[in-house]
């Protein structure tokens, strides 16, 4: 039973990326690409818990921790980019 | 999976070499990110594929119980994956000093080393320092 | 970037990180991670706390020049593999010494974990440097 | 030149001035002593030099290296002497006589050279020290210009000369010229002797300037005086001449070489001769006779007959030594006198009769009047010429009569008119010589006059041994002043006449030359330039097209090169293949999605104008592969792969910050040739994967790596243990790019921030 | 705080004393500390503010997950189903903490709440400005953060 | 036997939440909206399947880090919209037309206090 | 194993990391040049070594080939780490008196001996991956030295360089990864048995002209050299020497290694490829040399074509071909950098590079004119210098197989070499100053000009030595050649076992 919630899981997340990979490439904003690809990220930790629940090995585990830190990083980053792109740009006009 | 694979490394290739043909460095710069990505796939490949199967020893066992996938390519991959990285921080710190003193990411702008007529020559649009003031930034185009 | 949140959080998080970093690179012998995985996770706790501070602030809360921790990486991991000649064995073979063994268990020193804490150091100085300089220059 | 320059006090040129007369006279005096022996027959001595390659250095000494040694040697003490007082006070005065003894060491290396190998390396040393001292006077550029053209021209020569070398010493089995010359049937009869043949008369015909190699030779008179004495009369233009001289028992006797030898050196003499008659400066009057009597020595060696080689072998002393003397008479006048100039001249055995003397006793010699040893030379030549057959006697001496008559009126012009008549005024008041600049003139005068007298000598010790170097086999060799009344006297009292008439008028012929001359279309020294100015000109078309600076265009061609070179092998080595996994059976839906993501997010990047969105479609196609990493079991580099993906994403959009946007779609659209390009890499890159996965997979090292990661090296994480100790090597190499690629950023990031370009400018 | 630390080191002892160094060994050992503390509290005087923190910190958490759980289910619903039903709104909320860490902690629990996030403090660290999804009476919403999420944090921080 | 049951049902709830993620990412009017999507369920989704690892392994070790990822994600999702959330806002990205915004909401956010470009 | 195979890794290494810390004062250049005399020092003994033993080979971490990496030392290996440790350490005392101490400061010193590292770890290493790595070491340090400083010029070729190196970069490891795929090994000397078995061999040789594009990049081969002229002007002069020395070398090295080693199995086809490639290369180089008026643009078109001549050899494929080619390698090290030092007091005495805005160095830095022409006539070719045996055996060596027209292409290509250093000559030092400027030796202060002409002197005596006395450095090519073209000890040693 847990195989076939495994696989059904795995197809939910998938999807779920599939959805976010859409609005990533739709956009219109910088800032839904962005909302686009944290998200993405935070679904890829559920991929790894799965991976790691169908291989039965605990080392995929680490790869969802890993994401779940860092995906942070690159949300945080392109933020900053956006609102001090804007800052940058307000100078270059003045 | 083996001929998917295959294709999908194919497409990559491609769209990264179309990329790093164009003109603009940026574009490259996004080219070879693709293409190490396909290359690094082509050596993971390499070594064959395994599904559900991390070369991981169990605590108490002394060798893989089952068949594992291939280890050697994943440390080779990882090996070329930061290998790649370095590179590529260094060369993107490269075009941006590049834009900030010859003021283009074009190449074809780019005829300092190697002048159109023979001469050293400025063109007078070279050397800006900074992005090109005939085109400012607007809000609406910070949000691209 | 000027934000309560990110601040109060990343003190929590930074520390949190680069506690993790050194896990994974104490355990990456025997699960995934290692000096690389452990010097990038290390390098992204100082990133975070540049963002939310600034680069002087990440620089004095790191005290020694990353460039430099880079190339002391480079020296370590490179001395580590000196170790073996003193054992009339070729370069960089694993130098082991097991510590309070008792049947199975045991702690294990071992010039390979000193190279990958070379890895480490150079990886987390090399990436911070990088971050460093963009963050300044740009 | 001799007197523009500030002047350095120096006696006779100081030490180097001793040092440079002193060489060749004391080596003169060595050769002389081998004469006796080396008459009764050749030796070699000599020791290995490379012997894996087979090149020793080798020495043959027999008549002609020896005849050529001691001209050299002798000829150079005379040169050295002149040239001690001549150039002693020039400031490069110890350069130039380095270079000139370096020549000396090269011409002698060749001629006595039983290697030809060894023999290049020398014919080589040659043609770079006459490049130097033909540009001696470098702030000209005439004599820049002068240096060029004969080192490229020589060069060539040279060049095809190696390669006729090494054919030949495939074919003998040796480069050693004793063993050569020995196999001369089996060099003629071989399918390549032709193509030999060839390839040693264009390194001969180019050092010895024959016609239509021979532009090189007037414009090099633009060296000083002692150089044009030296080099380009008495030895370097002769080493041409010595090489087909020496190859002549090998390669002689044919009818390839008969016929190519006496046309060109016969057209050679003539052409020359009558150039000589259209000059006005002496000194290229002279240069021209030089060429004239190239091209005669061509055409002797050509003829091959024992009487031809014999008078070719006995010209060549008899030139040296006359030709030597007038140019070194010139230098003389031209040094007191202040010109060289035929019209100006006149009457100066008044004011300088030793030199008068001197340059009479060489003029004579060249016109062939007896009792110069000159006359004999002419006297041989005719009857070698009328002892050929056929055809060839009627060109050999037709030829040979033509460039005496003109070299009979050339004599007149160079060392009568000038001293005849009255004292005409001058530049600078004529006066006579100083003894060191008459001393080798005199001698080599006065030589000629004693050979004339005493011609047995010359024939035993010199031309005899000389000839039977080269013709191959002993034959009797007697010279004499008189031998009776027959053709060749006739032809000699022919040549006087004719070229005393010609003396009269050569003034007139001279201004009928020169309107000859402004229509000829066929000018080789202009020709010389066109040829150069072409060959740039060409040169600059095939870099501007190939390396225009356009980097696209690079990237094209290098991506180009790979699909036609990587493509192209793959059809024509069938090397595509099928097998495991070629279909989509059992392919889940997770992975399709996940290949998907990954075809997305490249299409993204490629498609999109937007750079940040180019990122977001970089960022999904990486964590598409991070996905594959993760369902094909490998969580290290999944971990890894999306940590960098992440620091990539850190890095550009700190760098986006201030770079560019994209250019819109207006700019730059869909280019075809790219997209073709373009897809060649993609499909090759499918084909290689698709054969490559069809074939067996060898797993020998990863079950030593899965056997030996815990028991032997204590890891259970195979992948971090091939890191860290199977592979250390790699790692280690990857932490240096790590820690290297962020100095060197960080270098060109501060560099260039302003505060640390005033840091620069502070430092100067 | 140092009697958390003094728990901690309860914990490593416990660990130490039975060899089992695991995660496990570790918990346990901080609750049989933990339990060992309250025996004998007397002997500790701030023994009883320790505890309460350790139960404020508790409740919070649980709360949290409790939000977190039923307040998903709308927007879930929402996006599920079709048309829209949200009502979004900006809304700015007094706020009555005051320290970095409680005005850190209240905005992530609001952020991580369904319905509502955080986008900013103000300047002078007096109101928070949220986004509402279903923001059909903003007072309500003001009157649940200040009554009941701030509440707890106030309660577990201070 | 239970266990496994357990499992199940969080791996297929956590499924459901990241794919409502995704499908909010989707289908929500408008970048604000949207982020309620992909913050809450996004979390809730990937934290449901973490606990279903911790549970199916029960090991220390992996309970520790499953444990550790839930707390990272809780820690860092609500940080990142808001940064994502206020740089949006003050870079313009237009709003659904039904939002309503309470005065000086909209000016309050849009202000950035001190904070100057780096030069 | 023997030690003496890491030390020329591990020496730059540690002299880096010190040179690094110490960047900030003037103990960092001299623990430099230290360093790098160290690094003579100990290639000096591991030539000894393979000059005794033969072909010397170790396990790194001491697992057993193919399982571990290995370095292993032949013939070519050691006198390639030779020269490197001879052109570095002419570089680094070069650089004392041209690198700026705003260089220095950024980290010149670290980057040089990371660049020797890498160069010697290319030319040690046994293992196909490792090579990639070593590949990567030295390409990342060449991306730091060739754009340090920043100038316009150096910025524009940088980007040419570093893009157009990084694109072989990844053919490389595309490579790699096929020949992984189709052998299971890394191991060269494994390889070279293991392609025996690969039953698909005409993949085999496809993936073998994938490395030769590869390679043919990093070698500057035509039509793949676009980056070399681009690039070489700009940096430092210094930087250019050991660049146009050492660099293209190390893609030649690999092209020799990989088509002696491995892929000798389709010979008819790949090494008939090379030849038109080489001779091709010959002839645009030199024809690029003709057209540039500048004197380090000349010397860096000569690079390539004097690449041509290099691979011309390889192709040929014979033991005189070989022997051409190593000889070549060696000699045109020497040659090349030394130019380009002579190149860099020109510049520094006279004023520019410019061959138009230059002249007088003839009348008033003798010296400098003397020394320019031994390498000079040299590189042109002629005797008894070191470029005419060079020459000389690959000319023949093509004369033996009755390449008739090859050893034509050869010998012309000769002379427009001769044709471009004379104008070097005729434009640079004959002539005088256009400024009138008398470039004079003795402007530049004693203890600069001694370390600037101090390399030169020595790698003009080299040039002359090789030349007059060529017998050993033939008989060590003929060896050498002998090893390469039977690479059964290499294996045999390596694997430890007769195959
Ligand atoms: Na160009
Ligand atoms: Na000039």
């Amino acid at each position: 039973m847990l195989d076939y919630a495994i696989i059904l899981g795995f197809a939910l997340v998938i999807l779920g990326v599939t959805l976010a990979a859409i609005r990533l490439v739709r956009g219109p904003t910088l800032a839904d690409r962005i909302v686009a690809l944290d998200a993405m990220t935070v679904q890829l930790v559920s991929f790894g818990g799965l991976a790691a629940l169908q291989a039965a090995n605990a080392g995929f585990l680490d790869v969802a921790v890993v994401l779940a830190l860092v995906g942070f990083l690159a949300t945080v980053c392109l933020a900053r980019y956006l609102e001090r792109r804007i800052l940058l740009a307000a100078e270059d006009l003045t | 999976m083996e001929l998917l694979l295959s294709l999908t490394i194919g497409v990559l290739v491609a769209t990264s070499t179309y990329l790093m043909l164009d003109r603009n460095v940026l574009r490259f710069l996004f080219g070879l990110v693709l293409l190490s990505n396909a290359v690094n796939l082509v050596i993971f490949a390499a070594g064959r594929l395994t599904a559900g199967a991390p070369p991981l020893i169990d605590a108490g066992e002394y060798a893989p119980t089952g068949v594992v996938a291939n280890a050697l390519p994943q440390a080779l991959v990882l090996t070329a994956i930061v290998i790649g990285f370095g590179l590529l921080a260094f060369t993107l710190a490269l075009v941006y000093r590049t834009f900030m003193t010859l003021g283009t990411v074009n190449s074809d702008e780019m005829r300092i080393a190697e002048p159109r007529d023979g001469r050293d020559e400025d063109t007078g649009r070279l050397g800006l320092g900074r992005a090109n003031p005939d085109k400012p930034a607007t809000g609406q185009e910070a949000g691209i | 970037m000027q934000s309560l949140i990110l601040t109060t959080t990343t003190r929590l998080l930074a520390a949190l990180l680069l506690m993790f970093s050194v896990y994974s690179l104490l355990r990456g012998h025997n699960l995934p991670g290692g000096g690389f995985i452990g010097g990038l996770i290390g390098a992204t706790a100082f990133i975070l706390y540049t963002i939310a501070t600034s680069v002087d602030e990440a620089r004095t809360a790191l005290r020694i020049d990353p460039s430099n921790l880079a190339m002391l990486g480079l020296g370590v991991a490179g001395l580590s593999g000196l170790a073996a000649g003193f054992f009339g064995q070729p370069f960089f073979t694993g130098q082991w010494l097991f510590l309070f063994q008792d049947g199975d268990s045991y702690l294990p020193i071992s010039s390979v974990l000193f190279f990958d804490i070379g890895v480490y150091m150079a990886v987390f100085g090399g990436i911070l440097t990088l971050v460093f300089a963009m963050e300044q220059e740009i | 030149m001799a007197d523009d320059y500030p002047k350095v006090d120096r006696v006779m040129g100081g030490p180097a001035g001793w040092i440079s007369v002193a060489f060749p006279a004391i080596l003169f005096l060595y050769f002389l002593g081998w004469l006796p022996q080396i008459a009764q027959g050749p030796q070699v001595h000599g020791f290995d030099w490379v012997p894996s390659l087979g090149v020793r250095l080798s020495v043959l000494l027999d008549g002609l290296s020896l005849t050529f040694a001691l001209l050299i040697t002798g000829i150079g003490t005379a040169v050295t002497l002149y040239s001690a007082r001549y150039l002693g006070q020039h400031p490069d005065y110890p350069r130039f006589v380095s270079y000139l003894l370096m020549f000396m060491v090269g011409m002698l290396g060749l001629v006595l050279a039983d290697n030809l190998i060894a023999l290049f390396v020398f014919w080589e040393v040659t043609t770079i020290a006459s490049y130097l001292l033909i540009g001696f006077n470098a702030d000209s550029a005439k004599s820049r210009r002068s240096a060029l053209q004969a080192l490229l021209v020589t060069g060539t020569g040279g060049l095809i000369l190696l390669a006729g070398i090494i054919v030949i010493g495939n074919v003998a089995g040796t480069f050693e010229l004793s063993q050569i010359t020995q196999q001369g049937d089996l060099i003629r009869a071989h399918p390549w002797y032709l193509a030999i043949l060839l390839l040693f008369l264009a390194g001969g015909f180019t050092k010895s300037a024959q016609v239509p190699f021979h532009f090189w030779l007037p414009n090099a008179m633009a060296a000083p005086t002692p150089v044009s004495a030296y080099l380009h009369s008495a030895t370097m233009v002769k080493a041409g001449v010595f090489l087909m001289a020496r190859m002549n028992p090998a390669l002689g006797g044919t009818d390839a070489w008969f016929w190519i030898l006496t046309l060109f050196g016969g057209v050679t003499a003539v052409f020359a001769s009558v150039m000589a008659l259209r000059q006005t400066d002496i000194k290229q009057v002279l240069a021209y006779t030089t060429l004239m009597a190239l091209g005669t020595l061509t055409m002797f060696l050509g003829a091959g007959t024992h009487y031809a080689i014999m008078a070719a072998m006995l010209f060549l002393v008899v030139h040296s030594l006359y030709k030597a003397a007038l140019f070194l008479m010139i230098g003389i006048v031209d040094h007191a006198t202040g010109t060289r100039e035929a019209g100006v001249l006149g009457g100066l055995s008044k004011a300088m009769p030793l030199t008068g003397l001197a340059a009479a006793m060489a003029a004579i010699s060249m016109a062939g009047i007896p009792p110069m040893v000159g006359f004999i030379g002419k006297e041989f030549m005719y009857k070698a010429g009328l002892g050929l057959g056929g055809f060839g006697a009627f060109w050999v001496t037709v030829m040979a009569f033509a460039a005496s008559v003109m070299m009979f009126a050339v004599g007149g012009i160079v060392a009568l008119k000038p001293f005849r008549g009255d004292l005409r005024p001058t530049p600078t008041e004529a006066h006579e010589g100083p003894w060191p600049m008459l001393a080798g003139p005199l001698v080599l005068g006065a030589l000629s006059l004693i050979f004339g007298l005493v011609p047995g000598v010359l024939g035993y010790y010199l031309v005899g041994p000389a000839t039977h170097a080269v013709f191959g086999e002993v034959r009797p060799v007697h010279l004499y002043l008189w031998g009776g009344f027959n053709m060749a006297l006739v032809l000699s009292i022919l040549t006087f006449v004719a070229g005393w008439l010609l003396y009269r008028r050569h003034e007139a012929v001279r201004a009928g030359l020169m309107r000859f001359e402004s229509r000829n279309p066929v000018d080789f020294d202009a020709g010389w330039d066109r040829l150069l100015e072409g060959f740039k000109a060409m040169a600059a078309w095939q870099t501007r097209i190939i390396q225009n600076g356009d980097l696209p265009r690079y990237m094209a061609v290098t991506f180009a090169t790979f699909v036609v070179l990587v493509g192209g092998t793959f059809i024509l080595r069938g090397a595509f293949a099928t097998g495991v996994g070629m279909t989509t059976d059992g392919v889940h839906p997770i992975q399709w999605t996940v290949l998907a993501l990954i075809i997305a997010g490249a299409v993204l990047t490629v498609m999109t104008h937007s750079r940040m969105t180019a990122v977001a479609g970089m960022g999904a196609a990486g964590i598409g592969v991070a996905l594959l990493f993760i369902m094909f079991s490998a969580p290290d580099v999944a971990i890894t792969q999306l940590l960098v993906e992440v620091l990539v994403v850190v890095l550009v959009s700190l760098a986006m910050l201030r770079l560019p946007y994209l250019p819109r779609r207006t700019k730059g659209g869909f280019r075809t040739g790219h997209a073709v390009i373009a897809g060649g890499m993609g499909l090759i890159t499918t084909l290689l994967m698709t054969s490559m996965l069809a074939g067996a997979f060898d797993p020998r090292l990863t079950q030593f790596f899965e056997a030996a990661s815990y028991p032997e090296a204590f890891g259970r994480n195979i992948v971090n243990v091939i890191l860290v100790d199977f592979r250390t090597v790699d790692t280690f190499g990857e932490i240096v790019v790590v820690a290297i690629a962020a100095i060197g950023a960080l270098a060109l990031l501060r560099g260039g921030s302003p505060r640390s370009r005033t840091d620069a400018e502070k430092e100067g | 705080m140092n009697l958390f630390a003094i728990n901690m080191v309860l914990a490593f002892a416990w660990v130490a004393l039975t060899g089992g160094m695991t995660l496990g060994g570790l918990l346990t050992g901080f609750l049989v500390g933990l339990a060992a503390m309250w025996v004998v509290r007397p002997l500790f005087p701030e023994t009883g503010r320790y505890f309460l923190r350790l139960y404020y910190w508790a409740r919070l958490i649980v709360m949290f997950v409790y939000e977190l759980v039923i307040s998903s289910l709308p927007v879930v619903r929402d996006v599920m189903t079709p048309g829209q039903a949200s009502n979004p709104a900006l809304i700015s909320v007094p706020l009555t903490v005051t320290s970095d860490l409680q005005i850190t902690l209240l905005a992530n629990f609001i952020s991580l709440t369904p319905g509502t996030l955080s986008l900013d403090v103000s300047k002078d660290r007096s109101t928070l400005y949220i986004h509402a999804m279903f923001a059909d009476d903003p007072d309500a919403i003001r009157a649940q953060i200040t009554n009941r999420f701030e509440v707890w944090v106030r309660e577990a921080t201070e | 036997m239970i266990t496994e049951l357990v499992v199940s049902f969080f791996v297929i709830s956590g499924g459901i939440f990241c794919f409502a993620a995704g499908l909010g990412l989707l289908r929500l009017p408008d970048l604000l909206t949207r982020m309620h999507a992909s913050t809450k369920a996004g979390t809730l989704g990937s934290g449901l399947i973490l606990v279903a690892v911790a549970i199916n392994f029960a090991e220390g070790t992996v309970i520790a880090r499953a444990v550790a990822a839930i707390l990272f994600l809780l820690l860092t999702a609500p940080v990142a919209a808001h940064l994502i959330g206020r740089a949006a806002f003050r870079t313009g990205v237009p709003m659904a037309d039904r939002t309503e915004c309470e005065p000086g909401v909209a000016e309050a956010l849009r202000e950035r206090p001190g904070e100057k470009a780096p030069e | 194993m023997s030690w003496l195979l890491v030390y020329p890794i591990l020496i730059p290494l540690f002299t880096a990391v010190l040179a690094y810390l110490f960047r900030n004062s003037p103990a960092g250049r001299w623990i430099s040049v230290v360093g790098t005399l160290a690094l003579l020092l100990a290639s000096v003994m591991l030539m000894s070594e393979v000059l005794d033993q033969g072909v010397v080979a170790g396990q790194m971490s001491n697992w057993d080939a193919p399982f571990g990496i290995t370095l292993a030392a032949d013939l070519l290996g050691a006198v390639m780490v030779v020269i490197t440790a001879i052109t570095g350490l002419a570089t680094v005392i070069y650089t004392l008196a041209e690198i700026p101490e705003r260089l220095e400061k950024l980290g010149f010193h670290a980057l040089l001996q990371t660049l020797l590292m890498g160069v010697c770890g290319s030319f040690l290493t046994g293992d196909l991956f490792n090579l990639y790595v070593w590949f990567e070491v030295m390409l990342i340090s060449s991306f730091g030295l060739l754009v340090l400083g920043g100038t316009r010029e150096q910025l524009d070729g940088g980007i040419k360089y570093v893009l157009l190196n990084l694109v072989s970069t990844i053919m490389f490891l595309a490579g790699i990864g096929l020949l992984y795929g189709m052998t299971g090994t890394l191991n060269m000397a494994d390889l070279h048995l293991a392609v025996r078995q690969v039953e698909n061999q005409g993949l085999l040789t496809t993936v073998a002209v994938m490395f030769m594009v590869a390679f043919g990049v990093k070698a500057a081969l035509f039509p793949l050299f676009f980056w070399l002229p681009a690039s070489y002007h700009t940096p430092p002069v210094a930087v250019s020497a050991i660049f146009a020395g050492l660099l293209t070398k190390v893609g030649v090295y690999a092209l020799i290694r990989m088509f002696t080693l491995i892929f000798d199995q389709d010979v008819g086809f790949t090494h008939t490829l090379l030849l038109w490639l080489a001779v091709v290369t010959m002839v645009t180089g030199v024809l690029g040399a003709a057209a540039m008026n500048d004197f380090r643009r000349i010397l860096s078109f000569h690079i390539i074509s004097q690449i041509g001549y290099m691979v011309l050899g390889l192709a040929l494929y014979t033991p005189l071909g070989l022997v051409g080619a190593v000889f070549y390698l060696v000699h045109h090290i020497i040659v090349k950098a030394n130019l380009f030092f002579v190149a860099g007091v020109a510049k520094r005495i006279a004023g520019s590079t410019d061959l138009s805005r230059i002249g007088g160095l003839y009348a008033h830095a003798p010296v400098l004119a003397f020394l320019f022409l031994i390498p000079a006539f040299s590189l042109a070719g002629f005797p008894p210098l070191s470029g005419f045996w060079a020459k000389y055996v690959v000319v023949k060596a093509a004369l033996d197989l009755e390449m008739w027209f090859v050893a034509g292409v050869s010998l012309a290509v000769g002379l427009l070499t001769i044709f471009s250093m004379t104008k070097i000559w005729g434009a640079a030092f004959w002539p005088s100053h256009p400024d009138g400027i008398k470039p004079r030796l003795s402007d530049i202060p004693t203890g600069e000009r001694m370390a600037l002409m101090l390399p030169i002197v020595a790698l003009a005596a080299l040039t002359c030595i090789i030349g007059l006395f060529p017998e050993p450095f033939v008989q060590f090519a003929e060896r050498s050649a002998q090893q390469l073209l039977d690479p059964t000890e290499y294996v045999t040693t390596v694997l430890g076992v007769q195959p």
